[in-house]
């Protein structure tokens, strides 16, 4: 199993990681706590999955992308 | 219709005219409704030199894409652009282009209004500010006024 | 703040382009809302070759300047825009153009909205559409629906 | 005293006077009957007093300019 976890603007500044593999998980909850060592979450993280909104106990499957954000500010 | 994401200034009212005259649309609408989102050498009462545009690439696209195609369910549009600029951003240089085109005029405003407030609360952009005590990213977006 | 009246085409996004160039604003606003009317060949199933736009002069003037002042009361506009044509219109040229610029984008926005909803009600025009059972006066404008 | 009266647009067609003067009313109603040999109005005629939208018992004063036209249609 492979997943693909990436981090995005201030979480990644803060996280330290850009993008990185988790060989397991069943959420993407899980995948973050694989991907950071049980970083704290901030707050107000979005979660993606396979380029669209979900929520942290949203199940993942292997192939899958998982991607952690801030609130989104552009526009 | 059409969206893209710009790595380098643009003219908007140059995309704006290009696109039209390529819409082949001319005389089938009479309504044109366009926003543009610029970049301020100031905010929070602080000046700021200079922002970088960060983005999820393979998302954002999808989520403009996707924005247009729910706006072209919610109203009448006969064509629609959006243009997003991303990387290292000067003053003054526009951000964001919003334009879409209607036979009447309520279709257009409307749907034009409701893009970039839907894009500037679903599309995955970050900005970070260069001020003169260093690199800040924005935490929120404004909710407009 | 300027409004005028127009006698011969103008190019929308050209005006807009020189306005803002002049108005040495760039880099405090940070939201430019426009709108543009322009005319369709077809209205009420009907084919439109020609329309005639007339109005009442000085009354013209007079209303697109105090809806541009009251524009300016409602909304913390930073620069406003206003053109309308008159005289004889052929397909696809636009009309009106309505710009607005502000530092945030809900003021741009609702100005320009109603803005072209008040000109569209208060301003002295009048429209005179040529069609193949010749020429008609329109009665009263759209919903803009 | 001296009114001047004017009519616009599909109106100024009906009525068939662009503009004409008028040597005595107290209000623009009477300006109309003066000018148009009291022709009858359209329902939704209106009326402006030098350049401001006004109703039809509107007073009038020398040298005022008084307007009657259909709705308007610009924009």
């Amino acid at each position: 199993m492979s997943i693909q976890v990436k981090f995005f603007a201030s979480l990644r500044d803060k996280i330290g990681i850009s993008d990185t593999t988790v060989d397991s998980a069943t959420t993407a909850g899980e995948a973050w706590d694989i991907a950071t060592d049980k970083a704290e979450r901030p707050v107000n993280v979005l979660v993606a999955i396979n380029l669209d909104y979900a929520q942290f106990d949203s199940p993942i499957n292997d192939g899958d992308e998982v991607a952690f954000f801030p609130p989104v500010t552009g526009g | 219709m059409t969206s893209h994401i710009s790595a380098t200034a643009f003219d908007p009212w140059h995309a704006i005219n290009d696109h039209q005259q390529q819409s082949g649309l001319d005389s089938q609408f009479g309504a044109t409704a366009t926003f543009i989102g610029s970049m301020r050498d100031f905010n929070d009462n602080t000046d700021v030199s200079q922002m970088v545009l960060e983005h999820y690439p393979e998302m954002t696209s999808r989520y403009l894409d996707k924005l247009e195609l729910e706006a072209r369910e919610r109203w009448p549009l006969l064509d629609c652009l959006i243009i997003h600029r991303v990387g290292e951003i000067n003053p003054a240089d526009p951000i964001v282009l919003i334009a879409c085109w209607s036979a009447h005029r309520r279709a257009a405003l409307d749907a034009c209004s409701w893009l970039i407030e839907e894009l500037k609360h679903r599309a995955p952009f970050w900005k970070k500010e260069t001020r003169q005590d260093g690199e800040r990213w924005l935490e929120h977006n404004t909710d407009g006024s």
